[in-house]
């Protein structure tokens, strides 16, 4: 980011003059640094992230720090502490996608009038994004009985309805049609909230993906599906699974608006999610947004990590032809998502290097302090497991004579 | 107290719920939502509660299933009618999702939700793929779902208001033979417990047990069996899961027979867990099964009506066991 | 039709010259007389009947005829003869489909040579078009033990592999993609076979439509979906499950190639399946066509219907909103495709008046006898309903003690 | 004769029918058709054969099940390996379509074809949805599919020829828990009838049968039954459909005594049909079972290993009956 300081006293308003002209100055100083890369934008949405407080804009750089160094303290914690039992999906990389998408959405207040997000096999971005607690959700990944789920869930099922986090979901597909059906349910009781659900390039090929944006389409549903493209399913490139460079063309043919953004410029992501959500709250019906961004790490766990470092290179285990390059992971780790919202803020004024350092300091001691108390608390009891299945009462232990 | 058929009662008390709470939602897909009985209104709920919440839909099962899951976890009541035709068709949500979701959030998913399942089987010419008795035992076997089969028009609408209130997902299974069923039903709502199991007549020689769309037979059974000076115990099921293993263990304790009968297959049908759970809890009795073979309903009544257990089938059985 | 005759001496060759001529007459005299109905064409398809031999051209008449009195035979039959047991679901109206697509399709020769057909729950047309046996088929409709699959099959599950009609399929979506897979064993084994599946409107919804659609796009299958767009599915139109008007548009989000034609007209349809058909065979992969029809009957069955009147008028149960109107079928029935096909081959000078009137008694004849020699089929042995459950061997009775 | 993991068994006997039938194809999702093992070749089977004949698919395990069965259909033997998460996405085109296809044509439709599906639920940690015994049941219980559950190296790949050289559809569920397991293999192709039980170990006080991954703690409640000298009959069910009630029924004539273990649900799972069979063919004998809690496994290991039936809990229960 190569654009002059802005001073504080100049940035008091969220008019349009200065924003208006900094970002454009900003996207073109993104363009000539990474030519070359696969995101794109679509400049035509409207700036909407221009408008919003400070407070809001610095939360959101909090936001993408709080999920990566999360994400850095598991790997660290998988690479070098044999007594830690929890395993996951890491989300580096992708977090200026869930942060820009949750900014856009109401994230508290009484159950029926916050919006529904509903999570992948990869929670852990979207679920602090959506403002589940960290020390909860780590205690879960920890199997403690005083995590956010009691130790029930584990990484691929975190739940918490309070903050509007329905949860994880370990299948491919078939969460987007059940996320139509709350889109549904607030449609049908006139409530002006929206279901959000993520995905990743792998829900193309499910069957799901049609029944959920062709009935979407039909019942003009307040849905919004953030297609989060980071080119790869396990270990094939997604154009074994998808005809289109686009995934987002997928869902104009059903007549759904769709855009393409920038996966690693959060404030993309904001302006595109902002005008789904508005679409979706005036009754305008179902909108998807393709976020092309790409994964620090592998598939599952941190193998080819190593303590300290971000990502993870060289591991190919299955000698897949269709396997990601390293090269590929190194190009896309130049426009990496905290850089980006972090010279952007500083770019415009917002804060300067050294708050934003306080910043990322601060949000480290929280992120340890999240792990510490996790690692305290108490496990589970046994013959708890025989609660939960129905509403009320256990079921009958059958391992047993 | 009206006498009404078994459709009828089913719509009467899901008319009810919706009136109640104004945010329920109804998916159907083929049968709108639409009956009528004598000296009774015409209960039609697409027009009366409209068409946001009362939709029909493509031809999606997965959808409608999938749909009222999210309604639930939405915080909304809903319900979704299942043609035969798709029965197996939301398998995987139901088993995977409806049933896994409140125990694998520690209890936090909320799902107060009912997917009714039609079932069919009984109709000679409707061949294969048209009879799918055999996800009785695929929704039964599966955890964190109450399965229920009513088999009469009063307990129809019982088990509907039970299911539509309970807090936990409900595979209603509705078999489509008994719809023109008729008996007197309270116009009131009412509850019929949906883990327990029916008594529906006491003896003391042997007990026969059955479900759903077998009742009438194993009704029949006991009647003829009666004329012969037999006394006979029938257990309707009614809930598949929790299976109510007090009523059945506490009668073939006291008989010591025990004639399970499915309509479904024979391998793991319900019938299958009726003998096991007995044979588990009482010693020495003697136990028999009759079910439809291992075998696709053919299309040929001559071959098809052979095949189905019938009054006559099960009672000749009971006689060789006492 | 008001083009003038063609002498018989005239029309010896299938050079271009003349056909080609006539049929831009034909389509123009059916357009200026049948404005206002949904039937379209899509004039750039080659017109590959022109290349037709006079014995195929008149082999299609007979097709449609032989299906059309099938179908009125056993309406006559549901609605007069108490004693027949036999139901079904009406073709008639769509007759020019199945036709035009067979007529295209290897038909006969060894299993692994021939192309194969999956059809639905509304058989009739499709199995008669394929070769199937018309006194087999009626007799196995009626459960008799020497029809066509011996009485355990009946109208919605028939199969004859002997013609490459793998069967009807009575469930709407999973047909589709199980015929995707025949096509994928085609390519596998380097054979030349095509796979070709016929749908209603009320196939767009289901999940398996994007399955079937995708995986056939990306692994170049040759696959045909034949589209019978007859605007309803049971007593629901088509818009209210599908956001196209052209349903064909959705296969083209995945870049196949695709077709609407009008689907009285079998000279059209054959036209797009022989591209189809030809594009499978040389390695070019799926192709889809929608075909805009209508059904003269109702769902399933005779309700509505007269003996001896072909159509079934206004029978509406359940009074459901979306239900066809009366006119509109009659609007339809004002293009039949036995009129067109007739029309076509006397302008063409294939055939005259008379030839037609005696080929038109023949079938009739074919199709009485048809039906009075599976009135005289066996019924069934009921102990037979063991057999056929696995290749070998019975299984044991269970509903006797 | 080499020893082998159980893997590498598998994929030998998948390779060996491909090199004998060129038509011959298979399709995969995540786990590419690749084995390794000491002193033998790697199979992979993806670039021996070409992705003509070995695909990878986009993830929709319908298709993956559908389209084996449309190549069937077309004259070609074909299989899949469906990854446990989509265990229950083909349940519909296998109970409706694979299992009825040949009787609802009067055996006129042909499916040479192998569905592997992979089962888990031993992994604590994966919790409810990463968990899908349960299918073990669904697919039993229909009618015209063959359904076969490996416990070892040696069956696994005898079950596998066998499956694939089956005019009959077959169900093969594959336990990942065991894919590592290894013993001494015969190099050469031979077959493990698709509906024999295994007798592993012979005994006269008790009968214990199990199944699939539920063996390794069969067997090791044997081992410490047998040193505590109690004569212990072990049975493998191999397989579930058709069952064979012959090895059961005359196992538990000679004991009088049956355990039955599952690793999957209690409720109608595969040893309800065991008690059931047996209950019914000899009288007075005493039946027990041991399974799954009917609970989605959690993911905390210490809710979860308390669940799962283990060798010291089932020779508990043994003790208790003898
Ligand atoms: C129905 C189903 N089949 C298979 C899997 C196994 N699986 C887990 S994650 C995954 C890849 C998902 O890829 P994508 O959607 O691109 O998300 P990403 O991992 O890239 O975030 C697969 C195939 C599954 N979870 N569910
Ligand atoms: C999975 C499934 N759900 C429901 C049905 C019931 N059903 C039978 S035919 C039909 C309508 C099909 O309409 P369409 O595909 O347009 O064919 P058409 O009847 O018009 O020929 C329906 C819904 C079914 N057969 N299968
Ligand atoms: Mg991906
Ligand atoms: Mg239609």
């Amino acid at each position: 980011m190569s654009n002059d300081m802005t001073p504080d006293t100049e940035r008091q308003r969220g008019g349009m003059s200065r924003r208006g002209f900094l970002q454009i100055a900003t996207l073109a100083g993104a363009a000539a640094g990474f030519t070359g890369t696969l995101a794109r934008s679509e400049n035509e949405i409207g700036y909407y992230a221009m408008d919003l407080s400070d407070d809001t804009l610095r939360h959101m750089l909090r936001t993408i720090l709080r999920i990566r160094w999360h994400e850095r303290t598991m790997a660290d914690k998988m690479l070098s502490d044999p007594s830690y039992r929890a395993y996951n999906h890491f989300y580096a990389g992708q977090e200026a996608v869930a942060t820009g998408v949750c900014a856009a959405l109401r994230n508290d207040g009484p159950f029926d009038q916050i919006d529904l997000v509903y999570s992948t096999h990869r929670p852990t971005g979207h679920a602090i994004a959506k403002g589940v607690d960290m020390a909860k959700m780590q205690a879960e990944f920890d199997f403690r009985a005083t995590g956010l789920n009691n130790g029930y869930a584990a990484e691929m099922h975190i739940s918490d309805p309070d903050v509007g986090f329905i949860g994880a979901d370990g299948m491919i597909g078939p969460g987007h049609v059940i996320a139509t059906g709350s889109a549904f349910a607030f449609r049908a009781r006139g409530s002006d909230q929206v279901s959000v659900v993520f995905g990743g390039d792998g829900t193309y090929a499910t069957p799901h993906f049609h029944s959920a944006l062709n009935n979407a389409r039909l019942l003009d549903l307040p849905f919004i599906y953030v297609l989060e493209n980071n080119l790869y399913h396990q270990y094939a490139h997604y154009s074994h699974s998808c005809p289109h460079a686009d995934i987002a063309d997928a869902a104009r043919a059903y007549g759904i608006p769709a855009r393409v953004v920038d996966g690693q410029d959060v404030f993309q992501v904001y302006n595109a999610a902002k005008e789904a959500v508005d679409r979706a709250r005036a009754g305008g019906g179902p909108s998807f947004i393709e976020a092309k961004t790409y994964r620090y790490y592998n598939h599952w766990g941190a193998p080819g990590a190593e303590v300290g470092k971000l990502g993870a290179f060289g591991y190919d285990p299955l000698a897949i032809s269709s396997f990601r390059p390293e090269r590929e992971l190194r190009s896309w780790m130049q426009r990496d998502p905290v850089d980006i919202a972090r010279a952007t803020l500083i770019d415009w004024g917002v804060m300067d290097e050294t708050t934003a350092d306080t910043m990322e300091t601060d949000v480290r001691a929280e992120v340890d302090a999240a792990f510490a108390w996790a690692a305290e608390q108490p496990l589970c009891t046994p013959e708890d497991g025989l609660k939960h299945v129905f509403a009320e009462g256990v079921v009958a232990p059958r391992q047993m004579a | 107290m009206t006498v009404k058929t078994w459709m009828y009662s089913v719509l009467e008390a899901v008319q009810w719920e919706m009136r109640d709470d104004p945010a329920m939602t109804w998916i159907f897909e083929l049968t709108p939502p639409v009956a009528s009985n004598p000296d009774m209104p015409v209960i039609n709920l697409e027009t009366e509660f409209g068409k946001k919440r009362v939709v029909n839909t493509g031809i999606d099962e997965n959808w409608m299933c999938s749909a009222v899951l999210g309604a639930g976890l939405a915080g909304s009541r809903a319900a979704t009618y299942v043609p035969y035709q798709g029965a197996g068709m939301p398998f995987q949500v139901i088993q995977n999702h409806a049933g896994k979701l409140r125990h694998m959030t520690g209890g936090r998913a909320s799902m107060p939700v009912v997917f009714v399942i039609e079932m069919t089987g009984q109709t000679p010419g409707f061949a294969g793929q048209h009879s799918d008795y055999e996800v009785d035992s695929a929704y039964m076997h599966i955890a964190g779902v109450r399965t229920v089969v009513p088999s009469t028009p009063y307990d129809a609408k019982g088990l509907m208001h039970a299911a539509l209130r309970s807090p936990d997902p409900v595979v209603y299974l509705y078999p489509a033979g008994l719809r023109m069923l008729f008996e007197e039903v309270p116009d009131e709502p009412y509850e019929v417990p949906l883990d327990k199991a029916a008594v529906r007549q006491e003896g003391s020689d042997i007990t026969l047990v059955g479900s759903g769309a077998g009742m009438p037979d194993v009704l029949g059974a006991a009647e003829i069996l009666g004329a012969d000076g037999m006394s006979v115990e029938v257990i309707d099921l009614r809930a598949l899961k929790e299976m109510d293993t007090e009523t059945l263990v506490g009668s073939v304790g006291k008989t010591g027979r025990l004639l399970a009968v499915d309509q479904s297959y024979y391998t793991l049908g319900p019938a299958a867990e009726v003998v096991a759970r007995c044979a588990e809890n009482v010693d020495g009795a003697r136990f028999r099964r009759i079910a439809f073979p291992d075998a696709p309903p053919p299309a040929s009544p001559e071959m098809f009506n052979w095949m189905r257990p019938n009054a006559d089938g099960i009672a000749d059985a009971a006689r060789k066991m006492v």
